[in-house]
């Protein structure tokens, strides 16, 4: 897991392809037996969302939250902890980052903005730090209680969103009012691709690096490696626990913010197509590991793009774009675990 | 009382959609899987019920139908996690991904359409508009001490109990832990998709896309909410049907409370049974939850 | 929103596009149901990649994707329902609901016993607060007991808790239900079990569901609108603007009467409506009172149209909080 | 009956992915006869025993009960035929009721489980058997004999004839091995057939009526108690006669490294809690902690090591008070710790050898404040490391769990001893090694001693602490119940004092 080697790379690289191979195979069957031409479909498919410089503007702007929840869910992970709670961490960070971008003062450009992301990460964290703070203690599994903590946090946002902070004169759709331009993520190039995927791309490198080469990184995995190891050379176990939680709330918040800066520029309810989840796929796709939340950050924002061209091209009902994204889990997950990365 | 009495009605006709996929869930998640599919299974029960009681007219044949396809579907999961190893929440939410998309592709044709729904009968005594239910209903409220009767007083209760807390153990006395979880997940699939099927074919007697509305996720909320056990399940049932009508009887009389704070009730509720017996109990949960087993080699 | 055959909003649009697409197939026509609001600037840009022209965004919540998307694209036309923006390549249209949900309400008023009217909304937003309110002053008009229920299920489509909401509506002895939601068929199913009527809204096809307790209902139908667009367009002379119109230009469609409503009933509301459309009645006219008493339209002055964005209140005489 | 073996185990041979753990062995066990097993940690002896329950599955080879040749291919086969087994490591479900737990194993239970009956029923067999149990407990609340009376329990409802019981006395303190032998002969003259595999020596000699000695996944032999010896029983398991290990001549210990003074901890679970411990360790004296196992030494070593909370009482590192420090200050003041078992103790199980080293201390090779590691520095200080304690170096990029349990104990000692340090803590540090790893710790802790260092060994192993240990103390439910100069005592006083038969005397 440390090195990135390309002897360790080469195999999962060829294995990825099979399945892709394999996966399109089965649905090109399936779109040949509701009657569609999958050739077309799937040179459509690349036509529009890879070799077209807007399409894959939006397959790269679809990635950025991918990339940071994936990275929201890594992290805590590496210390030996599963945090099924990246949506709910998305949509706190979100709402976090709406208060400072509606309610501070008015800021410098970059000001204004760096405020608002933090804001967001600490949202999220925040959010994350009562399940970690929980586990750290030994009273409540983490995995329930960041999956509980899902259900709450849409709640939360439904009540600023309908509540308090509605803006008056969107009366006919629940949402706050517009950011200012001063809390907004630029966007580049006249397309969708924005600020956030670099900012993904940036803590995708950080991660890398510091876990795999830091002291942080090499105490947080011994910690997620052998608590109790850990707790007897000395290492503070329990505050790694809370601080993996909390930096990996932290990430999946800023995916939550940078989504509404960049995208939306308002909070409303349904910013997040379950990126929260995706993400948690994406990381476990990928075991953590940075080239592959990279490499499978892109493939699913690919196909949940694809899935609209699918629609317009080929008249596909959306839903199918799911069972494209199922085929594909299903593939992978048909493929048998090494002991050693069970966990 | 009026207002009281449809409030008990109410709540207890909510409860029964989210009772089924709960306490299929207390026996997987008592032979070890967490299963976080159960909301595609249901979506899958719900557009499977309604289409084939459209085309057949029969609600029955509706409801069948659907158990069917749950099983089948949760065998999908259960063999993936099984017989492959696969880990168990990313196996869920790649169900949970299959059932939104395939109910979407089976229900299509029948958005908008209206199928015959089940048959109400009024609960004894009861003359007005309450306590009128279709058989489902019943059906649930009975399958909790039924299935509660299964775990703590059976021979198969015992084994489903102790391939959950530990399958090498269980193995070791002769049961097959891979036999006992495909049980499980077969029970737990059917029952997920009754539940839905009870939506589309009981309560609304129509099918629209995603109709569950988050219903299979709250049924894991309520899973840990009773500690496994299918008789505590009712209350947290209950406690969810009743907190929905509740919030909607009270705007009808013109309350103002967010609605928003009375559907967080039940998650409230259960992170705080959450921290009062996890600090308190031991060996609440079952103990293999969530890991794989690796057979004896 | 939703899905295209939900006998409801989605629905209308759907079946305007199709009416657009059997009057000119010269035109090709992209079709995308089901996008969530997050997604719409994603489907909308790879619409345009594959070379659409003029968009209809048909969903409320679309309104800021689009506008985005527009200005990328100063050669792409859109026209959104019930937007309250313009801009170079982007109009608005709708139908003016609110003013037509009025003769709903005075059928209501007229076959009431128990002078109480159940109202279920998906969420609490403007328009749906104008139906409502319109429902109800159209009630008080040919009856002034009438006081009405307001609820809200918090989604625009959670069949389940429709139900429930409309079923604590005939508990509190509400016997006509008004609605808007993204389809209201279970309501209908409901309604029809307990024997109450109800009005349809937003398609006339959920009359099929309940024909018994119909009394009436809306249609959105946006008739020629879609061809008359497409045709500016392709000849150049479109420009962005505002467009309401109602039940004159065949935006709505006022549905049959049911079997149950006495023709004395019928003859009240048609004549209702013929004033609606000669311009002689006015249903947002003041002085109207929220809850509190508040005079929210002073006397001498109507809302038109256009102020149909800012309802965030409820008229005296409806339970129910507007939040 | 006559003398057909009830069981035999004919050629059979196991291979696990890195070693053959049976290598075509062959086992007899007559009717009506106590088989002990004997051999070295990993001779194969569990692995025998699960295949003949059907736990695993041979390679090759047949089995034969009662003459007759059968496939066991599941543990139910094997219940059919009657045969029996207690795990190593208890099969029992701690969540689940004793009844429940021998219900789970009952050939023929009904469908319908009526817990009235059930706790009858089990009532009546524990008196019959003499094995005093409450049905409705939950096993999570049994001390370790209530377990094993559980298993044997269990064993006996189920109509099994051939009774088997891996390492059955590890856990058990002397009276209750008295017992369970006499429970044994018991059964052996209701006409069972019993095979116990034990480490002990003397256990095998005074309850067997055969032994049969495996080493390196083969059969050494099988003999008779009466035609043996230790020395020749020994010699079987390990081939080679091993030099003992021997601490040089007593001499006067330096000053007190660390004291403990009236140090007391609070019970955790079924653990006692420390009581009024008073204990001084002197630069350059080994002072061994005897006791039976959950009397408190593991929390002794957790007090010390400022991983468990003292209540009471005060703890002195080199003259300094350390009742309060973190394990971290701990370490950097000089306290290294070899435990038992390193794969869950002490290493992270897939970390390279370089990063299991680099752990330690990680402050110390920290860079810019924790962004960067200096690999160079840890790999340096690993080399220099091996070099000082005479070992060879391992592979550094090898995982951690790839390694021998023997090869992690060197990595952990290189880890713990190859830096400033004054006091070592050994925890079980030879517990479940082989004979040759277990000599290399026990040089390691003697040659710390040389050095003036304190050690503090705490261990089972009554031999191991009489040749290494300046002072033996004996702890007994939490408390220090005697001292002892190995000199000028001898095992058996020492054991009575374990047990509470005896009192100590300094
Ligand atoms: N003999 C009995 N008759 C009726 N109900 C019983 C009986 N024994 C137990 N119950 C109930 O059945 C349920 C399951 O029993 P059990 O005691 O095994 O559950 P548990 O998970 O251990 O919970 P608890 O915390 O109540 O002990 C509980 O609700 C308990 O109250
Ligand atoms: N499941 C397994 N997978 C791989 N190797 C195994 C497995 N079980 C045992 N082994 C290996 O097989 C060999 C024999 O193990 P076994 O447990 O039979 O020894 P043993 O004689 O019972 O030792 P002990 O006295 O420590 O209990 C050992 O080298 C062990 O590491
Ligand atoms: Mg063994
Ligand atoms: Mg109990």
């Amino acid at each position: 897991m440390r090195s990135l080697g390309w002897t360790r790379l080469g195999w999962p690289a060829l294995r990825l392809l099979l399945t892709v191979a394999i996966v399109l195979g089965v649905f090109g069957l399936f779109l040949w037996a509701l009657g569609k031409d999958p050739i077309q479909a799937y040179r459509d498919t690349f036509r529009l969302n890879l070799l077209n410089p807007r399409g894959l503007a939006g397959v790269l702007a679809r990635m950025a939250p991918l990339l940071l929840t994936a990275l929201g869910v890594a992290l805590p992970f590496r210390s030996g902890l599963i945090n099924v709670g990246a949506e709910g961490q998305f949509l706190m960070g979100a709402l976090a980052g709406t208060w400072a971008a509606l309610n501070l003062p008015a800021l410098p450009w970059g000001l204004h903005l760096a405020l608002v992301l933090l804001a967001g990460m600490g949202g999220g964290a925040l959010w994350a730090a009562i399940p970690g703070a929980l586990r750290a203690l030994g009273w409540v599994n983490e995995t329930i209680a960041t999956l509980l903590l899902n259900y709450l946090a849409p709640l939360v946002v439904g009540y600023f969103v309908f509540g308090p902070w509605r803006a008056p004169e969107l009366a006919f759709y629940p949402q706050t009012p517009e950011f200012p331009a001063s809390a907004r993520l630029p966007l580049w190039f006249g397309t969708r691709l924005h600020l956030g995927f670099f900012l993904g791309l940036f803590f995708l490198l950080a991660y890398a690096y510091l876990v795999s080469r830091s002291r942080w990184g090499l105490e947080l995995r011994a910690v997620g490696g052998n608590p109790e190891a850990a707790r007897r050379l000395g290492l503070p176990v329990e505050r790694w626990i809370l601080a993996a939680m909390v930096l990996g709330g932290a990430l999946a918040g800023l995916a939550g913010i940078t989504e509404v800066a960049a995208v939306h520029a308002r909070l409303k309810l349904d910013i997040s197509p379950g990126y929260g989840f995706m993400g948690f796929l994406v990381n476990w796709l990928a075991f953590a590991h940075p080239v592959g939340i990279l490499v499978m950050s892109f493939l699913l924002a690919f196909i949940a793009s694809s899935g609209f061209t699918l629609q317009i091209t080929q008249r596909l009902p959306y839903a199918a774009v799911n069972v494209l994204m199922a085929l594909i889990l299903f593939t992978v997950l048909a493929k048998p675990l090494a002991r050693e990365v069970r966990r | 009382m009026n207002w009281f009495l449809s409030w008990i009605s109410g709540a207890i006709l909510y409860a029964a959609p989210i009772l089924f996929p709960t306490l299929g869930e207390v026996v997987e998640q008592r032979t070890g899987m967490v299963n976080l599919g159960l909301e595609g299974l249901m979506l899958l029960g719900a557009s499977v019920g309604f289409s084939v009681s459209f085309v057949t007219r029969n609600a029955w044949l509706g409801v069948l139908a659907a158990a069917g396809v749950g099983l089948v579907a949760n065998l999908i999961y259960a063999g993936l996690v099984v017989h492959r190893r696969a880990h168990q929440l990313a196996a869920g939410l790649a169900l949970m991904f299959f059932g939104i998309g395939m109910s979407a592709l089976i229900g299509k044709p029948y958005v908008g359409q209206m199928a015959p729904g089940l048959p109400k009968y009024a609960l004894a005594g009861s003359q007005s508009l309450l306590f009128r239910y279709d058989p489902l209903v019943y059906l649930a409220f009975l399958l909790a001490p039924l299935l509660w009767f299964l775990l703590f007083r059976t021979r198969f209760g015992l084994w489903l109990r102790a391939v959950g807390e530990s399958p090498a153990i269980a193995y070791a006395a002769g049961v097959s832990p891979n036999a006992v979880r495909y049980f499980a997940a077969a029970l737990a699939g059917t029952l997920a998709a009754v539940g839905g099927a009870h939506l589309s074919l009981g309560i609304t007697g129509t099918w629209s896309e995603g109709m569950t509305a988050g219903r299979g996720f709250i049924a894991i909320a309520l899973v840990i909410f009773s500690r496994w056990n299918p008789l505590r399940a009712i209350a947290g049932a209950l406690l969810f049907g009743g907190a929905v009508v509740l919030q909607l009887q009270l705007q009808a009389q013109g309350v103002g409370i967010s609605p928003f704070f009375l559907d967080m009730l039940p998650y409230v509720l259960t992170l705080l049974v959450l921290l009062v017996w996890g600090r308190g109990v031991r060996h609440v949960a079952p103990a293999s939850l969530g890991r794989v087993y690796f057979g004896t080699e | 929103g939703g899905t295209k055959d939900d006998a409801g909003y989605n629905q209308s649009q759907y079946e305007a596009l199709m009416a657009l697409k059997a009057k000119m197939p010269c035109v090709e026509i992209l079709f995308a149901e089901n996008v969530p609001a997050g997604e719409a600037e994603a489907v909308l840009e790879n619409m345009i990649l594959q070379g659409a022209k003029l968009l209809f965004p048909a969903g409320f919540a679309y309104m800021f994707p689009a506008l985005n998307v527009a200005k990328r694209h100063p050669d792409v036309i859109f026209m959104h329902p019930g937007g309250y923006m313009l801009a170079n390549n982007f109009g608005t249209y709708f139908s003016n609901v609110q003013f037509a949900y009025y003769l709903l309400g005075v059928a209501a008023g007229l076959m009431t016993k128990t002078n109480k009217l159940g109202f279920v909304g998906g969420m609490p937003t403007a328009f749906v607060l104008g139906n409502c309110n319109a429902f109800h002053l159209g009630a008080r008009a040919v009856n002034p007991n009438v006081t009405t229920y307001f609820v809200v299920t918090g989604a625009w489509l959670d069949r389940a808790k429709e139900v429930a909401a409309t079923q604590a509506l005939i508990q509190q002895g509400c016997d006509v239900i008004g609605s808007h939601l993204d389809s209201p068929i279970a309501l209908a199913q409901t309604c029809c079990e307990a024997g109450v009527f109800f009005v349809g809204y937003p398609s006339l096809a959920v009359q099929k569901f309940c024909p018994e307790y119909w009394l009436t209902g809306l249609g959105l139908t946006w008739g020629d609108f879609f061809v008359e667009i497409a045709q500016q367009v392709l000849a150049g002379t479109w420009k962005p603007a505002h467009i309401r119109r109602g039940l004159e230009a065949g935006f709505l469609t006022l549905g049959e009467f049911g079997p149950k409503v006495p023709e004395e009933v019928k003859r009240v509301v048609l004549e209702y409506k013929e004033k609606l459309a000669r311009g002689e009645l006015q249903p947002f006219a003041g002085p109207i009172r929220d809850q509190a008493g508040n005079v929210r339209i002073p006397e001498g002055t109507a809302w038109g149209p256009l102020d149909m964005g800012k309802f965030d209140w409820l008229a005296e005489g409806i339970v129910g909080s507007p939040k | 009956m006559g003398d057909t073996p009830v069981l035999r185990l004919v050629e059979i041979t196991k291979r696990f992915p890195h070693v053959v753990a049976n290598d075509r062995v062959s086992l007899e066990l007559l009717p009506g006869e106590i088989h002990a097993l004997l051999g070295e940690n990993g001779a194969g002896k569990s692995t025998l025993v699960k295949i003949a329950y059907g736990f695993y599955q041979a390679d090759s080879g047949e089995i034969y009960v009662h003459g007759k040749k059968v496939d066991i291919s599941s543990p139910r086969d094997a219940r059919r035929l009657g045969i029996g087994l207690v795990f190593q490591g208890f099969t029992l479900i701690p969540a689940l009721t004793v009844a429940e737990n021998v219900a789970l194993f009952l050939a023929e239970l009904p469908w319908v489980v009526r817990p009235r009956d059930l706790h009858r029923a089990l009532r009546e067999a524990s008196r019959r058997y003499g094995l005093e149990l409450d049905p409705a407990t939950p096993v999570w609340q049994l001390s370790v004999g209530e377990q094993q009376r559980v298993e044997l329990l269990k064993l006996l409802l189920a109509n099994a004839r051939i009774l088997i019981f891996d390492e059955p006395t590890k856990v058990l303190v002397p009276h209750e091995v008295e017992n369970l032998f006499r429970v044994f002969q018991g059964l052996r003259e209701d006409g069972y057939s019993l095979i116990f595999i034990t480490h002990k020596l003397r256990e095998a000699l005074t309850c067997a009526d055969r032994i049969t000695v495996m080493r390196q996944g083969r059969v050494v032999g099988t003999v008779r108690p009466g035609e043996t010896s230790e020395e020749a029983l020994l010699h079987m398991m390990f081939g080679e006669r091993l030099g003992e290990v021997v601490r040089a001549a007593g001499r006067e210990p330096g000053e007190p490294i660390l004291e403990l003074r009236g140090v007391c901890t609070k019970p955790v679970g079924t653990a006692p809690g420390l009581a009024d411990v008073d204990l001084v360790v002197r630069a350059g004296e080994i002072v061994g902690v005897a006791g039976v196992s959950g009397n408190g030494q593991r929390e002794l070593g957790d007090a010390i090591l400022g991983l468990l909370r003292i209540t009471r009482g005060k703890k002195l590192f080199l003259g300094e008070d350390a009742t309060r420090w973190p394990p971290r200050r701990l370490i950097q003041k000089g306290v290294a710790f070899v435990p038992e078992d390193p794969l869950a103790m002490a290493v992270v199980p897939w970390f390279s050898v370089l990063e299991n080293l680099g752990l330690l201390d990680p402050r110390r090779f920290s860079r810019l404040g924790g962004l960067g590691l200096d690999w160079a520095g840890v790999r340096a200080h690993l080399q220099a490391g091996f070099a000082r304690l005479g070992l060879n170096p391992l592979p550094e990029q090898a995982r951690a769990a790839t390694l021998s349990g023997g090869n992690l104990q060197r990595l952990v000692l290189v880890r713990e001893l190859s830096r400033p340090y004054h006091l070592v803590v050994g925890l079980y540090p030879t517990r479940g090694l082989d004979v040759r790893s277990a000599n290399a710790v026990r040089q390691a802790l003697l040659a710390a001693r040389e050095e003036g260092k304190g050690v503090l060994l705490i261990s089972e192993d009554l031999n191991e602490l009489f040749s290494l240990s300046d002072r033996i103390v004996v702890m007994l439910r939490g408390r220090l119940v005697g001292e002892f100069r190995p000199e000028a005592a001898n095992l058996t006083e020492v054991g009575r004092c374990m047990t509470g038969a005896g009192v100590g005397h300094a």
